[in-house]
């Protein structure tokens, strides 16, 4: 059994990463991703961690490192935050069109400018069509099982695709908190070695990434996306297996007292707990409402997001990125195409809030909650809101 | 199609016929020919190897009739030619 | 390089790591230097690609041209893939997952992957200390987007983007001296070679390889269809580079710096210039500024140099 | 669940004290969580550091406003920063200070109960540094009960290593020290 520690996220983000043995870790600095990144160095300085751990000098090379390295049959990992995913994102699409089963952990900051150290969503939606799969960390404990989880399926013969771990920058980043590390058995009892199905071999020599002429580029981005598809159950699977053999279960979509509520709250990442609080007190309140949390992101849990949604008579998605769209947030715009597709019509509004590291509150939500009933009630829908900011 | 779109036959651009690309077309005259191998390691196609009397033979799949090798030769044994006549 | 044995010329590797078949312009300047590369690294090497001529040639789905393996990622980042290739084999050789612990990682790039976009990976891995080859082909501008201008391009060049006119004499600016770059990194060996002097250029990729470390060379490679030469010309104008003292030939082996051959007789830069139509706009006061630079360079760099006994010998160089 | 504010200056250790009293606090089988003001502030700027202690699970993110407690590294922070800022009536201040209740109550005009402590003269006098970060939290331990002291130790020794032990004397002597008023 492991052991119930206390202990910054970002250390066990990457004690996580040690336990999976990874080969190659390629990485650049930059807050707030750096604390998992140090730590690793430390791993492989003090000799707890055999493995290559490259100082590239650009998160672009970070990237093309791990595709290289991926190429070549290792297992790798790299970590980063905004301006660093974008400078990265060029790349990111092309680990996911080799097939390249590389685990990244994104601490989620917002985009210049200004520039903004802070908390949000912008990197994530950024970088939302990649091709890789994407979970969302709600705390430190969800970090850590996501990371294990991430390298088991995205190394899966039947997935081989990316995979990143979201977690929110300081609020959880940085956050100091229990954590169950899991021991070395455990880790590989759930994560078998990694076995490359192709790779970059004088023995067996193959071309990797060639020129896909107008001829074949179409069947190449179909065969990727049935592949991404596919990914789908193993996810489920793989996290069914996991709460066998470590007692947690995840789900594509998590919901919190939802099953009755006439109102849903819907929520991604670590404000869902602070969710979690403010619907216990409108609860206590006799409001009728629930949480629903999108655990999966990337792909998107369509059929399961509509069984958490289709008893409701209202939604409230929160955003935690600007769409510039002229409408809806990217979160909202998800989810209302996902209930057009099924003919399910409740009355939604999207909030956009916490961004560039302003605080949600349990306060934030009530207001949520009660801007919502009273727009329904009005029946003049806005179609989205900035919460919590100064006119 | 392999994942990633991989190609796992190793050189199989070698099935490719490049030779008609070429409008002229060298053609060695051996009794001048000294072997140096000059038109072999100057062609761009891969286009010349060694018999076992140790000359050096085109193979025209290949050639694109850039005419380095019979401007190369520094016996003047190379001739470009028409392709056709 | 006390052990380094060059290639014999009688008796050079036949085997082709690139095959025929590829799409590369009739007389292409680049392929037949990549060409001499492959043959000099042989078959127990990974290769990565930029983004180029010379990626788009070899690697049209569903056919390569490689015998070896081989990735293309991006334009601007062959120096990281390598450097995570090289890496994995380091730790899995370690590990003992794999047992290969001879081969020899290449990078290639053309001069608007090495010089300008590419510039920022190059330097990292170099400053790292991967040990692996990294090839420039430099033929001077962006050809693989229609010959547009790079940093490589020469003073005076026309390319579509510094096209000469009432206000221009073409490219505006001195070529970038990477090689020189290469080697204020203080890798373990540098240097330029040109596919004329096929056997230089072997020994130099072999010597490359051989070094622990990482290794540059900077290869010159005429492009008939940007500089605008006729096919056959491509080795004559490769030739004429180094003959003018445009393209000197040396190596720089951990730190000193060695001419590969002394140009005793230096052919004048109009010889080597009228022979492309890239340079057909020049008037004679341009030339004679491309002369003038030409020669002080050329002067830089004996200063710089440990001399040869003897013009031509100094890497045993056979054929011309 | 308790929440506790740390006030220090940039480079004194308040975010250490803030970690050091979570991390003993999860020893203890209780849930905590500690986080610094995620601020750009540099060595010598006011900073401050959170705690929240609870005996179930945590669930929220967000900043602590109402703290039951601050903690206050350097006294010369009171002309600066309202230290009692979001407390309740029931708000206890631990201060590091020379000054009996009185005269903080005079000088700086504080509001809530007080525990003092002259942490300063304990942690030059026991570990030949004025730094404050660990003889503070002996101050909070014995103001608040939110845990044994002997909890603190393992922690201590963990991140101090060689210099485990004269931090930890300097948290107990806090702890014996630390007057705090009814």
């Amino acid at each position: 059994m492991g052991k119930r520690v206390g202990m910054e996220v970002s250390i066990a983000a990457a004690e996580m990463v040690g336990l999976c043995d990874v080969d190659v870790i390629a990485a650049y600095p930059i807050t707030p991703q750096t604390h998992i990144v140090e730590h690793l160095s430390e791993l492989v300085a003090d000799g707890h961690l055999d493995a290559e751990f490259i100082p590239v000098e650009s998160e672009h090379s970070a990237m093309s490192t791990c595709v290289g390295a991926a190429a070549a049959g290792a297992r790798t990992f790299t970590s980063t935050s905004s301006q660093g995913y974008a400078l990265m994102a060029e790349i990111c699409y092309i680990a996911s069109s080799l097939r390249l089963p590389i685990v990244m952990a994104v601490v989620n900051r917002a985009l210049s400018a200004p520039i903004s150290i802070w908390n949000d969503h912008a990197d994530l939606m950024m970088s939302r069509d990649t091709g890789w799969i994407q979970t969302v960390a709600e705390n430190g404990q969800e970090v850590v099982d996501l990371l294990l989880h991430a390298f088991r399926v995205a190394e899966d013969h039947r997935v081989l695709l990316p995979a990143i771990v979201n977690l929110d920058g300081f609020t959880l980043s940085h956050m100091i908190e229990p954590v169950l590390l899991p021991d070395e058995d455990e880790v590989k009892r759930y994560l078998p070695p990694y076995r490359p199905r192709l790779r970059l071999d004088p023995e067996k020599p193959m071309t990797f990434g060639p020129v896909g002429m107008p001829e074949v580029y179409t069947e190449v981005k179909k065969a990727q996306d049935e592949a991404f598809k596919a990914s789908y159950p193993v996810i489920v699977e793989t996290w069914d297996e996991f709460a066998k053999v470590f007692g947690r279960r995840y789900r594509p979509v998590e919901t919190y007292k939802s099953e009755d509520a006439d109102v849903i709250i819907l929520t991604m990442g670590s404000t869902s707990e602070t969710a979690m609080t403010a619907v216990d007190k409108m609860r206590a309140e006799g409001k009728k409402v629930g949480l629903v949390r999108l655990r999966l992101w990337r792909p998107f849990p369509f059929d399961e997001l509509y069984q958490a949604l289709k008893g409701a008579g209202a939604v409230a998605v929160m955003d935690r990125a600007m769409g510039f769209s002229g409408g809806a947030g990217p979160v909202c715009t998800e989810v209302k195409a996902c209930l057009y597709d099924r003919a399910f019509y409740p009355y939604i509004q999207n909030y956009v809030a916490g961004l560039g590291g302003r605080d949600i509150t349990v306060e934030n939500f009530e207001e949520i909650h009660d801007k919502l009933v009273a727009s329904m009630k009005r029946g003049d829908p806005m179609g989205y809101e900035i919460i919590n900011v100064r006119e | 199609m392999e994942l990633g779109c991989t190609l796992v036959e190793a050189g199989s651009a070698s099935k490719l016929k490049t030779g008609d690309w070429r409008s002229m077309r060298p053609v060695t005259d051996f009794d001048l020919c000294i072997k140096c191998g000059q038109c072999y390691i100057f062609c761009p196609d891969m286009v010349y190897s060694r018999n076992e009397e140790g000359y050096y033979i085109a193979n025209y799949y290949y050639c694109k009739g850039c005419g380095i090798c019979a401007r190369e030769c520094p016996k003047d044994a190379i001739k470009m030619v028409q392709e056709g006549d | 390089m006390k052990d380094f044995n060059g290639f014999n010329p009688k008796k050079l590797p036949e085997g082709e790591p690139l095959s025929p078949g590829h799409r590369a312009c009739q007389g292409c300047g680049e392929i037949l230097a990549l060409r001499q590369v492959m043959k000099a690294l042989g078959s127990n090497v990974i290769v990565a690609s930029a983004t180029g001529c010379m990626e788009i040639v070899t690697s049209p789905f569903p056919q390569t041209a490689w015998r070896v393996p081989w990735i293309h990622v991006a334009f601007e980042n062959a120096a990281a893939v390598i450097s995570g290739v090289e890496s994995a084999y380091k730790v899995l050789n370690r590990k003992g997952r794999i047992h290969q612990p001879d081969v020899v990682f290449l990078a290639y790039a053309g001069d608007g992957g090495t010089a300008d976009i590419g510039l920022q990976a190059l330097s990292g891995a170099l400053e790292r200390g991967h040990n692996f080859v990294y090839v420039c082909l430099d033929n001077e501008a962006y050809m693989n987007t229609g010959i547009q201008r790079s940093s490589a391009t020469p003073y005076g060049a026309m390319t579509t983007t510094s096209p000469p006119g009432k206000k221009s004499i073409g490219q505006r600016t001195w070529k970038k001296n990477v090689a020189a770059i290469a080697a204020a990194h203080g890798i373990p060996y540098v240097a330029t070679a040109s596919p004329a002097y096929a056997l230089d250029l072997m020994n130099k990729v072999k010597k490359a390889a051989m070094v622990p470390g990482p290794a540059y060379l900077h290869i010159y490679s005429p492009c008939p269809t940007g500089w605008r030469y006729p096919t056959d010309l491509t080795v004559e104008v490769a030739r004429l580079a180094v003959q003018s003292k445009v393209f000197p030939l040396y190596e720089v082996i951990d730190g000193q710096w060695i001419l590969s051959r002394k140009i005793a007789k230096p052919k004048p830069v109009s010889e080597y210039l009228k022979l492309q139509r890239r340079f057909r706009h020049l008037t004679e006061t341009e030339i004679e500024r491309i002369q003038a630079r030409v020669d002080a360079e050329y002067e830089e760099l004996l200063k710089r140099c440990v001399t040869p006994e003897k013009e031509g010998k100094a890497s045993k160089e056979t054929e011309e | 669940m308790i929440e506790i504010r740390f006030h220090g200056r940039g480079g004194q250790g308040a975010v250490t004290s803030a970690e050091l009293t979570a991390l003993a606090a999860i020893e203890q089988g209780k849930f905590a969580q500690a986080f610094p003001s995620f601020g750009p502030e540099r060595r010598g700027a006011p900073v401050m550091a959170f705690v929240r202690v609870s005996d179930t699970q945590i669930r929220t993110r967000e900043k602590v406003y109402s703290p039951h407690i601050v903690v206050v590294l350097d006294s010369t922070l009171l002309q600066i920063v309202d230290v009692e800022a979001g407390t309740g009536d029931d708000g206890l201040v631990v201060l590091n200070t020379r000054m009996s209740a009185p005269e903080v109550r005079e000088q700086m005009g504080l509001k809530r109960r007080l525990a003092l402590v002259d942490a300063s003269t304990i942690a030059m006098e026991t570990m030949r540094v004025p730094i404050t970060n660990t003889t503070m939290l002996g101050a909070l331990v014995k103001a608040s009960g939110l845990m044994p002291i002997e909890a603190l130790r393992e922690p201590i020794r963990n991140r101090f290593g060689p210099i485990a032990e004269k931090n930890m004397a300097a948290c107990l002597r806090a702890f014996e020290e630390t007057i705090v008023e009814d």
